[in-house]
C-alpha cells in the first residue's frame, strides 16, 4: 500500500510512534458503555498494545459477536474495519476472514456469553484450526447488555446481582483453550493495565492461534461483595507467574533483570518477549504442567494470571492449507480460472 | 405369453444390495449403451446408510432422447432377495425379470405376466473364482457381459470403458475382460433369443457430456473463481466439497510454489461453514458453502446477516427429502421458501434454478459475479436428482478472456481521489451501494459492519426513519436483482395456447418428454422455466397471457407457487399446482397424466 | 402565542437518559393518572445499551380510553441535552416544552411556535440535596411534583403510590414525598396557569389492570401447566423467563416440601433451549420458550424436528425490529413468515395472534391445550411493544375446575386393555395420531421418535408411498387445528361496507381509534381481527364478502397478506396493504390516513 | 407401575435376570450398520449390562443425535422409548426429557461427529448442568455416516482412507468432560467387551453426568493402517488403568484380590464398584491428576482406558433445581394452576 496518512496538527508534546501515529489515531469512536465498565479499560489497552507495536491500523481488521463487549471494537481503531457480527459466531467469521486475507491483523473481540455459552462451539474449533488472531473475551461472568444473568463463567455458587446462584459448573476459557490447540494462551485483568498491554502486543505479534480471557468486572450486574469477578475479588485472588516486556528487534536492552528469572523469547514479528517470571516454577512452555497448575490453583481459589502457555514453534491454519503466499482476495481470474481449456479435458474425460 | 420388444426405448432397473460393488458395474452398463449413440438417464436410489440395505439403478435408454424418468420398468435386474416381491411387482406386464437363479425361488413369488430369464449366477462366480470378494464383483460383472448379449450391447465398447476404469491398475483388466465374455458366452448359448428389447447403434448422443450435477456445481466454483470453501457435510451436498477439492487440486495448484490458489475448511456444522463465508466474502474473496435442508435451516440467522450487512455469498443447496432429517437419499424442490425469506425480519434473496448440470455450472460460476455485483447472498437450488445423478447433458463451455465482476469495491486510488463513500449510500440509483475492503487505505474507506440497523454512512443508529430508508434501498435492490439474473425461457406451443406451464429446475427432462406427448394428443401449451428469483416481469407477463398456467414443482406445499402469487401479485385461481413429492424424480407419465386429465375435464366443463 | 388546550386527551413525553432512574418516576406519572379514573397508555422508547444513552417515555392520556399511539407530541418533558434539538422539533406547534432551565440553552435551540415552561431542576434539587445520586433520583420526582401541579393531578394519589412503592422500605418515603412537594410547591409559585393540558378526575378506567404483556404471557405459562422453561437471554422476551421465575416462585412452591413445581434452565443458546423444551415436550411435560427474531431462526432445524415427529412445544416469539440484529429495542410484526413456515422442507406451524396482555394471557395458557391437543408446536406471536409496555386492559380472569387437555396420550391402562398403538396412525379421523409417553408400560407402547420418514407404526421407511401419506395426514392435521385455534373477531359496520379492514397483534389499539375515525368521516367498514393461523373459513368468507380489504400490519414486507393470499387462495389484488415498519408502534393517524386517502383516491377515480 | 410383562416362552437353560427377562428382552431391531462396525460391539455391551443391572427396560428412555453411532438405539432395548433427533442436539433434547420426569434412565448415545463436532457446545453445558444420565459416545474418528470425512476427534496428522491428512488439533472428550464437570468420566474400547460393560453399568448407576468415551472402529472408512482409531491400534496403545466390578446391594463378595489393589465405591443404585487398579499410583478420584495422567499418556501416544474420574458425592440437575420428587410430568392442574384466587391477588396488585 502506497498510501501515506496525512500528518495533522498535532501538539508538540505528544507521543508519537514509530509511522508517527499518536495514541490519538488508534482510538475509536466514543463508548457507549457503562461509566466504569471493565471492557473500556480493555479497548484502551488494546489502543495502546497497537501505539506501541507500531501497527498501522488499517491492517487491523477487528470482529466480534454480540454483547457489551462485542460493541468495544467500535470504541477503538477507527481506521480499522470492523464487523459487529451475530452472537457467539465471531470466530467462524474471523476464519472466514482471515482464509480471505493473510495478511491482516485479526483481533477478535468477545464476552464470556458470546463465547462460553452460546459460542463455546466456534470458540474450540477456531483454535483447534489454528486460526491466526488475537481472540480476546473481556469474561465479567455475566450477560451485560442483556441486563445481568450468569453465563457459563460464573463460579458455582456465585451470587446474582438479584439474588439468585449460579448451580452450573463454570468453564474456565484459559484452559479450555490449552487443552484444544491454542497456541498462546494468556488471562489478565481489565484493572492491571501493566499486564494487560504487553500481553496484547505479544498475542498479536504471536503468529498462530493466541487467546486472552480477561476478567472485566461489569459495574452494572456484576461487581458485588460475593461475585467473583468483582473488581475487589479479582484484586485479592489473582496471582500473576510472570510479566512480560516485548523487546522490538535489535534494540539495546536496557532493564536489567536478576539472572534465571527471565526469559527472551523470539516472536514472530522479530520482536522479543522478555519473560520475568514471578513463580519461578512456573514454564509456560510445558503446556500439561502449566494446566495442571492452573486448576490447582485455580482449586485452591486463586486465578492464575500472566503468559501462561506459549508455543514459539507454533504455525497457523494457512500452513496447514499450504495457501499461496499472496492474500487469496487479491487472486484474479488468470490465477482463478482454468479457461476452456481446462473444459475440453473435463468434457473429455466424461465421455 | 408375449413379451415387450422395443429398440432403444426401454428402462432397466438393477436392484442391489449397498457396499456390493455393483455401482460401478451398473454406470458402465449405462455408459456403453451412450458409446453406442444412444442416450440414456440413469439414477441412483439409495438408502441412508453404508452396506447392507437395497439400492436400486434406473437405466432409462431413450433413442429419441427423452431422459427424464419414464416411470414403469421394462426388465428388472433382480440382484436384491430382500427386496424381490417388490421388485418383482413393479415390472411392467410383458416385462422382463433377470435375476439370479443359483437360488431355489419357489414359483409363487414370481408373475405370470413377465418374462423370465434364468442365470446361476452365483454357482458361475463361485466356479470360477475362489476369493469371497472377487466372486462378488465380478459375478456383476458376469451381469452386465450377459445383459450385453441380450440387449446387443457391443462388447467391444465394454471392454474398452473397462480399459479406460483400470487405466493404471492394468493387472485388473483382463480378468474383468474374462468375466465380461463369462458373461457374454452363457447368454449366447443359454439365453439367447429371450430378450426382445434391444440397443441399437445410433448417432443421438453428440458430443454430449455424461455427468453429475455436484460435480458440475464445483466446476462453477473453480471457474467463477471461488477461493474459499466452507462446508460440513451432508448427503446429498457432500461431493459439492469433495469434488471441489480434487478439481483445484488438479486446476488451482500453483505451478512454480506448489501451494494452493484455494482454502477449503471443513468446519464443525453449518453454522461455522455459513459464518466463514461471509467473513471471506466481507474481506473480498470469493467464497461458497454447499448443504442440503438442515444445513440451510441452520444457517438463517447468518442468512440474515448477509441480507442486512449486504455481504457476498454463495450457498449451494443440494435439496432432499423434507422436513427434517426427512428423506436424506431421496429428491425434493423443497426448500424454496426457506431459501427465498431465509431468516427471521424482512428478507429476500436471489435464487437460481438450474435445469440440469450443464446449466448448473454455468448458474454456479454466475453466481459469484451475481453475489459480488449485488452484495447479498445468493442461492444455488438444486437437488439430489441433479446433483447426485449423472445427466447426460450440453458439453462445458466457456468464454475466455471474461473477467470477473467483481461489483462495486473502492480501490484505494478511488479513496484516495476523494470520491465519497458512504457504506450505504445509493449513488448510482441503482441502490446497490459501494464497499471497501479491509486493508485498503490508512485513512479513508473504514466503515463498521453490523446486524444492527444503520444510516447511509453506516452510523449505528435507532432513528425509525433511517431504518426504514434502508429496508427501501433493500427492496429496490431486489429490483435491480431482476435485471441480472437469467431470464425464464419460455417456449410457445405451435398453435396459440390458453394454457401454460410452468416448471423449473431438474423437472426440465420430463417436462420436456411430457409436453411432446401432450402435444402429440393434440393438446398444445405455452411453456416457461423459471431459471431465477426474483421474478423479472417476464414472469407475470407469461401468466397473465393464459387463461391458466400449471404450475410444476417437487414438493406438498406448492412452494413456487407461493412465491408467484406473492411476488407478481397473481390471483392464485390462475396457477394450478402439479405436484410430485414423494422424493422419487418426476416423471413424464406423472406430468402429462396430470395435466391432459384437467384439460379434459375443463374441456368437457365447458361443453355441458 | 396561542397554547394547546386539553382535558384527559393529550400526549406527553419524557425524554430522559437511560440508567438516571427517570423509568420509576414516569411510570408512576402515568399510574397516577390511571388512579384518576383517566385511562392511560404509556410507551417506552430505550436503546440496546444499559447506561447513558437516549430514553423516552410517552403517556398518552385518553379520556376516551384510546390506547395506540397517537403520533405527535403536545407537552415534551425535555431532560436529555443530547436529544435536545430533535425532541424540541417533535412538539406540535402550540404545545408545550417543560425542561430544566439550570443550563443556559442560547435562544436559537428553542422555537418561536411552542409554550415554554422553564425549572430550574438541578438547582433545586443541587440546593436541597447533597449526594450526587440522590441529587440525581429526587430531580426526577421534582419534575412529576410539578407536572402534577401543572396538570392537576391528585397530590394524594401520588403519595400514596410512593407508599406503595416503598412499602417495606419505609424510610424512603417521606424523602420523595418532600421531594414531590418541592415540584408541585415551585410549580404553584412559578409556572401557575402556564399550561392548558389538564387532567380531571373520571370513572373511564373501571377494574382494568396495567400490566406488560411479558408478565402476562409468564403468567400464562404458570395457568397453562407449564413445568418446564427452557430459554436464553434476548430483547425483548428476556422479562417473559423472568416473570416465570417470579411467579413460580410465588404460586408453585410446594407448601410443605418448599421444592419447586418447575424447572426452569437458563440454556447455553436457544438451539439447546428449543432442544430442551422437546425433549421435556416428548416426555409428557408442558414446556416452553420464549425468544425473539434471531431466537427463532436458531431455532429452525428444532422446529421442523418437531412438527415432524409431532412434539408439543409453545414458543413465545416476542417480535422485535429484523432482519438480523435489526432494531433489537423496537417493535414489529415481522417474523410471520419465519414461524409458518419455519424449517426446511414443506412445514406449516400454528401460530395465535393476541391483541394485549389479557389475550396474551389466555392464548398462553391456551396454547398448550392446543400443542398437546395438535402435538405440534405452537408460537405465541406477541411483540415488543405488548411485552415491555404496560397496557391497560380487562383484568386476566380463569374458570376454575377445569382441567388440561392433555391430548390423545395412551395409558397403561390402554395399552394393558390391548388398544391398538400406531404412532402415527389416524385413527378418529382428525388426522391427530395418539402417543405414548415413555416408562408407561414394559411391553406395549413403546416406538422410536424420529426426523426421517417412518410408517403408521413408526417403522423406517424409505417407501414413496408411506412418506406421502404421512405428509397429507399432517397437512389433515392442521385442517383439524383450524377448528381449535381461536376464531378472528369480526365488527360489522353500521352501514353496509363494501370495505374491509384486517389487522392483528399489538395494532388493535390504534385500529380500534382509526375505525372510530374513520366512521366520524362517514367511511364504513368492516373489521376482522386475526386471532391464529390457520385461518379458519371465516377468514376468506369475510375477504370475499368485501370488494377490497386493507390489511394493516408492521412489516415491510406485508406478511401476513401473503399467507392469506396463499392459503386461503385469495386474488392479492383484493387486499391493500397497509405497512408500518420503522419500528415505532402503529399509529391511529397512520392508518387513518392510509385507508382514507386510498378510498377517497377510489371514490375519485369511480367519480370520473 | 403396576403392569407386569407376561413371561414368554424361553429354552430351558436361557440365562434370566432377577427381572424374568432374558437377553433377548434388552434387545431392539436388526442392525443395518456395516457388518464388523464397532458400534454394533456397543449395542451389545449397553444390552448386556442393562440385562446385568435388572432394569425394567421400559425405564429407560435412549436418546441420540444423527450418524451411525446415533442410529444405534433403535438396535438395543426395543421396549423403551427411543428418539433420534438431530445432527449434535441430543444433549439439549435429554435434558429437556430428563427435567420432564427424573425417574426414568437416560441413555445418550453419539457420536464424534456429533459430539466433538457439531455438537461440542451442548455436550459441554449438559454436562456441567449436571444432567443425570448415562452419555456414551461411540468415537470413530470420522463421520461414518457421510462416509469418512474427519471428525475433531481425528488425530493430527492421522490419515484418512483416501489420503488427505487432518491438520486440526483433535479434541479429547474425555479431558474435556472431566473440565467442565461431569462426575462420572471412562473410557474404553468397543473391542474390550470385559472392560466396556461393567464401565456402563456403573454409569448407569451414577446419578449424575455420566460420560463414556468408547473408541469405535469404523470398518468402512477408518480401520487402516495410519489411524490412531483403527482395532490394531487401540489394541496396541490402549492403557487400562483399572478393571471394574459392579456387585449388587448385600451380595457376598465372591472373588479376591490382592489386598491395596482393589477399591469399593458404594454407587447410588445401593450397589457396590469394586476397582481393581492396574496402576497402582491411578487415583480416579483426583480430577487434577487424572486429568494430568492422562494427557501426559496422550503425549506418550497411550490412551488411558478405565474409569477415569468419579466423584462419589455427585448431585445433579435436579438437586440444583430443587423439583418435587415427583416427576414433572404428572402434575395435573391441581398442583400447577393458582386458579381465579391467584388472580384476583395478580390483578389487584395491577391496578
Ligand atoms: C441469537 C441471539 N441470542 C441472544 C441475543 C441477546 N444477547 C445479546 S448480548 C447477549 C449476552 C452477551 O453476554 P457477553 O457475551 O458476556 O457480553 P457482555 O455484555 O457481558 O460484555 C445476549 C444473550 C442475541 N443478540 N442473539
Ligand atoms: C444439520 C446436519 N448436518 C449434517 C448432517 C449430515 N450428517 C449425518 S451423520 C453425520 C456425521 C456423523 O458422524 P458421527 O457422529 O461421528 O457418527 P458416525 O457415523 O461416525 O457413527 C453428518 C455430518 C445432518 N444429518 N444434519
Ligand atoms: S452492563 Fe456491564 S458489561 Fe455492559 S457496559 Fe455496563 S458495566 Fe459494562
Ligand atoms: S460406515 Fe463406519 S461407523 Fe458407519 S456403520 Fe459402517 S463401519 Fe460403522
Ligand atoms: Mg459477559
Ligand atoms: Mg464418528
Amino acid at each position: 500500500m502506497t498510501y501515506i496518512v496525512k500528518p495533522k496538527l498535532r501538539h508538540p508534546g505528544i507521543a508519537i510512534n514509530k509511522l508517527g501515529f499518536t495514541h490519538r489515531d488508534y482510538e475509536g469512536t466514543v463508548s457507549t458503555l457503562c461509566a466504569g465498565c471493565g471492557h473500556d479499560s480493555i479497548s484502551f489497552a488494546i489502543i495502546q498494545a497497537c501505539f506501541e507495536l507500531n501497527i498501522a491500523p488499517h491492517r487491523v481488521a477487528k470482529l466480534s459477536g454480540i454483547g457489551c463487549s462485542s460493541k468495544t471494537p467500535d470504541y477503538l481503531l477507527g481506521q480499522s474495519h470492523g464487523f459487529n457480527s451475530v452472537h457467539g459466531r465471531m470466530p467462524s467469521v474471523v476464519t472466514g476472514a482471515n482464509l480471505a486475507n493473510k495478511d491482516l491483523i485479526y483481533l477478535g473481540i468477545s464476552g464470556d456469553g458470546d463465547s462460553a455459552s452460546i459460542g463455546l462451539g466456534q470458540f474450540v474449533h477456531s483454535l483447534r484450526r489454528g486460526v491466526n488472531m488475537c481472540y480476546i473475551t473481556e469474561n465479567n461472568g455475566v450477560y451485560g447488555l442483556t441486563k445481568g444473568q450468569f453465563s457459563a463463567t460464573a463460579d458455582k455458587g456465585s451470587k446474582s446481582k438479584y439474588g439468585g446462584s449460579n448451580m452450573d459448573s463454570p468453564l474456565d476459557l484459559v484452559s479450555m483453550a490449552m487443552q484444544v490447540g491454542a497456541t498462546f494462551v494468556g488471562r489478565s485483568f481489565s484493572g492491571d493495565k501493566q499486564q494487560l498491554v504487553p500481553l496484547i502486543m505479544a498475542a498479536i505479534s504471536h503468529k498462530g492461534p493466541a487467546f486472552i480471557d480477561v476478567v472485566s468486572p461489569c459495574v452494572a450486574f456484576n461487581n458485588h461483595a460475593g461475585s467473583t469477578k468483582a473488581y475487589e475479588f479479582v484484586r485479592l485472588h489473582n496471582e500473576a507467574v510472570n510479566r512480560l516486556d516485548i523487546m522490538e528487534p535489535r534494540e539495546t536492552i536496557t532493564v536489567e533483570y536478576a539472572p534465571g528469572t527471565t526469559e527472551d523469547v523470539e516472536l514472530h514479528d522479530g520482536s522479543t518477549l522478555r519473560l520475568s517470571k514471578l513463580d519461578a516454577d512456573y514454564d509456560p512452555h510445558d503446556r500439561i504442567a502449566a494446566m495442571t497448575y492452573l486448576q490447582n490453583r485455580a482449586a485452591a481459589g486463586e486465578l492464575v494470571t500472566g503468559l501462561i502457555y506459549m508455543d514459539p514453534d507454533a504455525s497457523d491454519m494457512h500452513a496447514n492449507l499450504n495457501t499461496v503466499d499472496v492474500p487469496l482476495n487479491r487472486l484474479s481470474a488468470k490465477e482463478l480460472c482454468p479457461g476452456s481449456a481446462g473444459l475440453e479435458s473435463f468434457n473429455r474425460s466424461h465421455r | 405369453m408375449s413379451a415387450i420388444k422395443a429398440v432403444n426405448d426401454f428402462v432397466i432397473k438393477f436392484a442391489n444390495v449397498n457396499g456390493s460393488g455393483s455401482a460401478s458395474a451398473n454406470e458402465m452398463f449405462a455408459r456403453s449403451i451412450l458409446r453406442m449413440g444412444v442416450p440414456v438417464a440413469s439414477r441412483n436410489i439409495f438408502p441412508s446408510n453404508i452396506q447392507g440395505l437395497p439400492t436400486w439403478y434406473e437405466v432409462r435408454v431413450s433413442g429419441k432422447g427423452w431422459l427424464g424418468r419414464r416411470g414403469g420398468v421394462d426388465m428388472m435386474v433382480a440382484m436384491n432377495p430382500q427386496t424381490w416381491d417388490k421388485d418383482i411387482a413393479s415390472i411392467d406386464a410383458n416385462g422382463y425379470l433377470f435375476y439370479d437363479s443359483s437360488r431355489q425361488i419357489p414359483q409363487s413369488r414370481f408373475r405370470s405376466d413377465i418374462n423370465i430369464i434364468r442365470m446361476p449366477l452365483t454357482e458361475i462366480a463361485n466356479s470360477t473364482y475362489n476369493d469371497p470378494r472377487q466372486r462378488q464383483l465380478f459375478k456383476n460383472i458376469i451381469y452386465v457381459g450377459a445383459l450385453a448379449q441380450l440387449l446387443g450391447l457391443e462388447i467391444a465398447v465394454l471392454e474398452q470403458l473397462i480399459g479406460e476404469q483400470y487405466k493404471g491398475k492394468d493387472a485388473l483388466i483382463a480378468p474383468n475382460h474374462k468375466a465380461l465374455r463369462l458373461g457374454f458366452d452363457y447368454a449366447a448359448s443359454q439365453l439367447n433369443g429371450l430378450c426382445g428389447l434391444k440397443v441399437e447403434r445410433a448417432d443421438a448422443v453428440g458430443d454430449r457430456i455424461f455427468v453429475n450435477g455436484n460435480e458440475a456445481a464445483a466446476l462453477g466454483c473453480v471457474y467463477g473463481g471461488a477461493t474459499v470453501a466452507a462446508w460440513y457435510p451432508i448427503t446429498p451436498s457432500t461431493s459439492v466439497a469433495e469434488s471441489f477439492q480434487k478439481h483445484c487440486s488438479k486446476y488451482r495448484v500453483d505451478p512454480v510454489t506448489k501451494k494452493n490458489n484455494f482454502a477449503i475448511v471443513q468446519a464443525e456444522d453449518e453454522i461455522s461453514a455459513i459464518g466463514a463465508v461471509i467473513g471471506a466474502g466481507w474481506n473480498g474473496a470469493r467464497a461458497f458453502t454447499a448443504t442440503s435442508g438442515p444445513g440451510i435451516s441452520l444457517m438463517q440467522e447468518f442468512l440474515g446477516l448477509a441480507y442486512f450487512a449486504e455481504i457476498p455469498a454463495v450457498i449451494i443447496d443440494v435439496q432432499r427429502g423434507g422436513p427434517s432429517t426427512g428423506m436424506p437419499t431421496r429428491t425434493q424442490q423443497a426448500d424454496i421458501l426457506v431459501c427465498a425469506y431465509a431468516s427471521h425480519g424482512d428478507t429476500k434473496h436471489v435464487l437460481l434454478f438450474p435445469e440440469d448440470p450443464r446449466e448448473l455450472f454455468e448458474f454456479t460460476a454466475a453466481a459469484f459475479d451475481l453475489a459480488e455485483r449485488l452484495q447479498t447472498p445468493v442461492f444455488v437450488l438444486e437437488d439430489l436428482d441433479i446433483g447426485m445423478n449423472e445427466w447426460l447433458c450440453e458439453p462445458f463451455t466457456w468464454t475466455d478472456g471474461q473477467t470477473y465482476d467483481r461489483g462495486k469495491v473502492m480501490s484505494a486510488e478511488d479513496l484516495e481521489s476523494g470520491k465519497t463513500f458512504g457504506r450505504y449510500l445509493d449513488v448510482d440509483g441503482d441502490a446497490i451501494p459501494w464497499r471497501t475492503l479491509p486493508g485498503t487505505h490508512p485513512s479513508r474507506g473504514a466503515y463498521f459492519t453490523r446486524g444492527t440497523s444503520r444510516d447511509r454512512y453506516a452510523k449505528y443508529s435507532e432513528e425509525g426513519s433511517v431504518y426504514q430508508d434502508n429496508m427501501q434501498r433493500l427492496l429496490r435492490k431486489l429490483e435491480t436483482a431482476k435485471s441480472l439474473v437469467p431470464a425464464p425461457v419460455i417456449q410457445l406451443a405451435k398453435e396459440n395456447a390458453r394454457h401454460g406451464v410452468i416448471y423449473f429446475g431438474s423437472s426440465t427432462p420430463a417436462m420436456n418428454e411430457a409436453m411432446a406427448a401432450l402435444e402429440g394428443q393434440g393438446m398444445h401449451l405455452d411453456t416457461m422455466r423459471l431459471r431465477a428469483f426474483p421474478f423479472c416481469d417476464a414472469v407475470s407477463d407469461f401468466i397473465l397471457a393464459h387463461d391458466q398456467v400449471f404450475l410444476v414443482e417437487q414438493n406438498r406445499d406448492a412452494q413456487m407457487r407461493m412465491l408467484l402469487v406473492n411476488e407478481c401479485g397473481i390471483d392464485p385461481a390462475r396457477i394450478v399446482s402439479v405436484l410430485n413429492y414423494d422424493g422419487t424424480p418426476i416423471t413424464a407419465r406423472f406430468i402429462t397424466g396430470a395435466i391432459s386429465e384437467r384439460l379434459t375435464m375443463k374441456s368437457k366443463e365447458a361443453a355441458e
